[in-house]
């Protein structure tokens, strides 16, 4: 469904994804954990194309969106480009929610306009996840009208309305309160029901331990570990540890 | 007074120039301030002179050059008032086109950033999502530029356009007084009254969000 | 003082130009009163619009008045917007050199007018004044380069036009203003008692012409030859006794 | 040509007006803007008709009023010049009131918000943490107001003001050409071009954060 | 040295803090839970000033901040405000870093400007506490180019500069990875060694328990329960125990 292949990526001197490379297969839930830095965020922006790589393969589906030949970047045509953006979502970090549109509307435009929904039944659908997520009562709010927990919510129906094939999620729960974890983690599990593709970079460990398949630990901006949750969590390797660590001490 | 009576042709006309002002040169503006912030140099830094001749001269020099330079290239002028109306828009073009980046840019990268992984289109990311925030900010600076066009139809006489502010003259030095000119100023102050609440009017209506 | 009564040369067909279309356009600034000016049913009226009435009449052609600005007057006359400038028009060397224009048929030297009460009464009282005119009048460009005249005066200010030059009088910003006659008497009949000419001084002895595209000299002759005819029969004097009360027309006098 | 030779004073008092103009007008402008945001109605309201006079009326005739209008008032008349600064001063000093109006509003309230809570009075709040992020918002609208205010300083010729158009106006009209007033344009192209790159490098320096 | 008495406070027609009593002592670790919505970043806000009360009363230290009469809301006046602000500090939900200041200057402006400590002090202060968070590298950074975690962290030290007498964190580990949620942990408890007073709103269950001596829970808008950890994790309450029975079973 997704492989990456010996992806590098810099900000100036810094390189921030060294030689990455992992694979996800179709309906697996992948986890990706690590210390704040080490790199997860630009490594999701780099499969979204918020940044442009600087050496490696990206496949999507099959697709081969970018590949590097004799040193030189190639990004497939806008063709397929545009195919694999419809097949992907992502939930951002801090939200981005349109601030000039109420709730509903913010679920809605993208059903509505990219993938001509009739308006009726993205809104019906948006209402679901809606009361899915707990927020029917704030469908008619704005964005700045929302607590924390609520607008991540939001961001995470507005992902959700357009059924992509593949959903990537910068740390979906992270101000979500204990009870709402729970309802977003049964919100994805019944997503992983229908076959829906995820990778899910979070820091908690119990929720990425409940949800994932496998789970990726990137420190410094080279993968670490790539297996099962039970394997990782019984890794030998000093650094999984040491990270774990602290886990295992807050429980 | 006569002068009253005379003014309604005469300000009609500079409503003309006005209205097909505001309109040509928000949709021209539009392209001069993407190809403004265009990455290729070669799109850039064309609309970079542009924008400076027509903000750096006088506006009457360029009513001027539109209405007589035809003539010597081509042997033929346009009408007065077309001349006129190009000018205008080139003129004002300009000045809109650096709002609009300036409200483009005050845009946080992440509203571009969502609406991409959503899906929407270039086209579609802007009208939707980009514009309608940057109207809201863009506000108080177009209103100073709508005002001064208001102001600025009064160049049109330069080329022999009968608006208002050409008749307020004519008529202050065959009368030997300011009133003419002072009815003008109200005129002005009546239609820029209007330019000024519709915009506030627009700011109210866009504040229910942040 | 004028070099366009020569002879029209052979491919001069400025006059057939004009006959053919059947129509003189005139161009004028019609804030420039009494010479053409709005009345108070926006009509362009003046002395020189009834003269230029009268000429197109005898012409048998068709006369329009096109206001121009004045800083584009240039432009208009060649790209043939406008066939002549007739609004007062000073003959100088200058724009003898840019233009043909007809023999002068008007006087009008530049003076100072002084508010009444002012106590100034001769050029001498001048000095050490602030003395104003209108920016690009004939006015300004002679005492402009008038050095020691000019230097005499505490200041010597331009202003945008003459209606604001006589403003600047009246709050005190100046204390003369240089202007033309014809211009001068037609203000200073609007606010009687108000203001004066100092006596026995002309800035300029001024005369006035009406200017052609340089080399249209057909057309010159034939506006001219009308002119000196109206002269002959007295419409001149009827027209411009209208306007000033009395005869200041000298076209085909003794020179 | 002369024109060239005579054109140093006069292209001076265009550069005092300018500076002076920008100096004022830039100082007021963020009173009037605050007034203009004010919750007080009693601020608010008076502020807003004094934009709405400013910058519904022509400079022009706010020129001559303030060279005039005290005569009458007062039997005493202001210097020409200070008269051109007064009026160029006020008049500026709205436009530029709007433009730090939707600066300032575009600022996320996080930010005053932040500023508050760490103790920062309103003043080093303003000046420290809002002020340079409006700056980079506003050079777009600025760089349209200096650059107009470069052409508008014509308008002190009206009053009487030898600036540098007013000498090309006069060469102009005794000359019969159109050549001085090009000369102008070029003057003024010029000193736009200076702006432009001003305001430009700004924009480049201010472009390390977003 | 803090005392909220029967707060209320409405957005429109919601009410969204109802009759709110609460004390913390000099010295105590609070922390405020509860779902998304229920009014924990509002009761924070109207505490540091950030909103207005409908009506209630605020104590800070000994000096009333806020009172009502007969109905009427009553601030203290400019100079009393004012020395209350010295005494709080708060870490936004959002961070709010000033983004025109690198991450060194975001942390010592306050102290210099604000409290007048010299340059060099404030930077060899803002060194050591970005060194405790393990940001020191990052010092010339600006906010664009922080990770969520970094930014976070950097907010954290901007409040922790000014040494504040009561410190509020709104969710301040919400992005943090395990590892740096527990150098977050040291350095809150090294703050407490030094008897520092510190009100934190939070969704880390476990987080809470090991640093709280008191745990506020929160349901829309109404202080359910007010005790110790061990408390209100054996509490009998029915809305309690549904909310922490997510978080049990996460563990
Ligand atoms: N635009 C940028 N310019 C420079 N450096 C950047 C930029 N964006 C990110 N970085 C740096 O790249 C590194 C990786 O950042 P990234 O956001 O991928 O981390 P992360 O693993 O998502 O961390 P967190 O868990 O804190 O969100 C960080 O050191 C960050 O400071
Ligand atoms: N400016 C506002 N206008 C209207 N409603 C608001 C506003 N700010 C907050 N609210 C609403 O008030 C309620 C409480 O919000 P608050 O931010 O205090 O919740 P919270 O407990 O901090 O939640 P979270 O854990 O999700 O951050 C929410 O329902 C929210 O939508
Ligand atoms: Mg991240
Ligand atoms: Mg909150």
């Amino acid at each position: 469904m997704l492989s990456v292949e010996n992806l590098e990526k810099s900000f100036g001197d810094l390189q921030v994804l060294k030689d990455i490379s992992m694979e996800v297969n179709h309906g697996e839930i992948v986890s990706i954990i690590g210390s704040s830095g080490s790199g997860k965020s630009t490594l999701l922006r780099c499969i979204n194309r918020l940044e442009t790589i600087d050496s490696g393969k990206i496949t999507v589906d099959g697709q081969i969106m970018v590949s590097t030949e004799n040193g030189k970047v190639q990004y497939a045509n806008n063709d397929i480009l545009n195919e694999i953006r419809l097949k992907t979502g992502l939930v951002f970090q801090n939200f981005n929610l349109f601030p000039h549109f109420n709730v509903l509307k913010n679920i809605t435009q993208a059903p509505i306009r990219v993938k001509k929904v009739p308006k009726d039944v993205a809104e019906k659908e948006a209402m679901d996840l809606l009361k899915k997520l707990g927020l029917e009562n704030r469908k008619d709010a704005y964005p700045h009208q929302l607590s924390g927990g609520q607008a991540q919510r939001v961001a995470i129906a507005r992902a959700l309305a357009l059924k992509p094939v593949i959903l990537f999620f910068d740390e979906p729960t992270s101000a979500l309160d204990p009870e709402l974890t729970g309802e977003v983690l049964k919100v994805i599990r019944s997503l992983a029901e229908m076959n829906m593709t995820m990778v899910i970079v979070t820091h908690e460990m119990s929720f990425a331990r409940d949800i994932s398949d496998r789970m990726i630990f990137m420190d410094k901006g080279v993968i670490v570990e790539n297996c099962t949750p039970e394997e990782l969590f019984n890794s030998k390797n000093e650094r999984t540890r040491e990270f774990l660590g602290k886990y295992h001490q807050g429980v | 007074m006569d002068l009253v009576k005379n003014m309604l042709p005469s300000s009609i006309v500079t409503l003309e120039i006005f209205f097909l002002t505001i309109i040509f040169s928000s949709i021209l503006g539009m392209f001069v301030a993407f190809g403004r912030m265009s990455k290729y140099a070669i799109i850039r830094i064309p609309i970079q002179v542009f924008l400076l001749i027509m903000r750096g001269t006088p506006l009457i020099l360029q009513l001027m050059f539109f209405y007589f330079a035809p003539y010597y290239i081509f042997a033929a002028t346009l009408p007065r008032f077309w001349a006129a109306i190009l000018a205008f828009t080139l003129n004002y073009s300009a000045y809109i086109a650096e709002i609009y980046r300036s409200g483009i840019e005050s845009i946080p990268v992440g509203q571009y950033e969502a609406a991409t992984v959503l899906g929407f289109g270039k086209a579609e990311t802007f009208f939707k999502i980009i514009l309608p925030q940057v109207v809201k900010r863009i506000i108080p600076p177009m209103s100073n530029e709508l005002m001064t066009l208001v102001k600025d139809t009064a160049l049109a006489q330069v080329i022999g356009v009968a608006e208002i502010f050409k008749l307020a003259g004519a008529t202050m030095s065959s009368q030997f007084s300011t009133v003419p000119l002072i009815v003008a100023g109200v005129f002005y102050l009546i239609m820029n009254a209007v330019v000024e609440r519709f915009c506030f009017y627009l700011e109210k209506k866009l504040d229910y969000y942040e | 003082s004028s070099s366009s009564s020569s002879s029209s040369s052979a491919n001069d067909d400025s006059l057939k130009y004009v006959m053919d279309k059947g129509e003189l356009i005139v161009g004028l600034d019609d804030a420039f009163p009494p010479m053409g000016f709005r009345d108070d049913d926006n009509n362009i009226v003046g002395f020189d619009i009834d003269l230029a009435k009268e000429v197109a009449k005898r012409m048998d052609i068709k006369v329009k008045f096109q206001p121009v600005n004045w800083q584009a007057k240039e432009q208009e006359l060649s790209s043939k917007n406008i066939d002549c400038i007739w609004n007062g028009f000073g003959i100088t060397p200058e724009r003898e050199k840019v233009l043909t224009i007809s023999e002068p048929y008007m006087a009008n030297p530049q003076i100072f007018v002084v508010l009444a009460d002012s106590g100034i009464k001769t050029q001498d009282d001048l000095k050490g004044k602030v003395v104003a005119a209108q920016n690009g009048s004939t006015a300004y460009a002679t005492i402009d380069k008038d050095t020691e005249l000019k230097d005499s005066f505490k200041e010597f200010v331009g202003v945008e036009d003459n209606v604001k030059a006589l403003m600047d009088l009246g709050v005190g910003g100046s204390d003369a203003v240089a202007m033309d006659t014809v211009v001068a008497r037609y203000y200073m009949a609007k606010d009687p008692g108000k203001y004066s000419i100092i006596k026995d001084t002309t800035i300029l002895d001024e005369k006035m012409g009406v200017g052609f595209r340089k080399g249209d000299n057909a057309l010159c002759k034939k506006v001219e030859d009308t002119l000196k005819e109206m002269k002959k029969d007295g419409t001149l004097a009827k027209i411009s006794k209208e306007w000033f009360g009395e005869d200041l027309t000298i076209i085909g006098e003794d020179k």
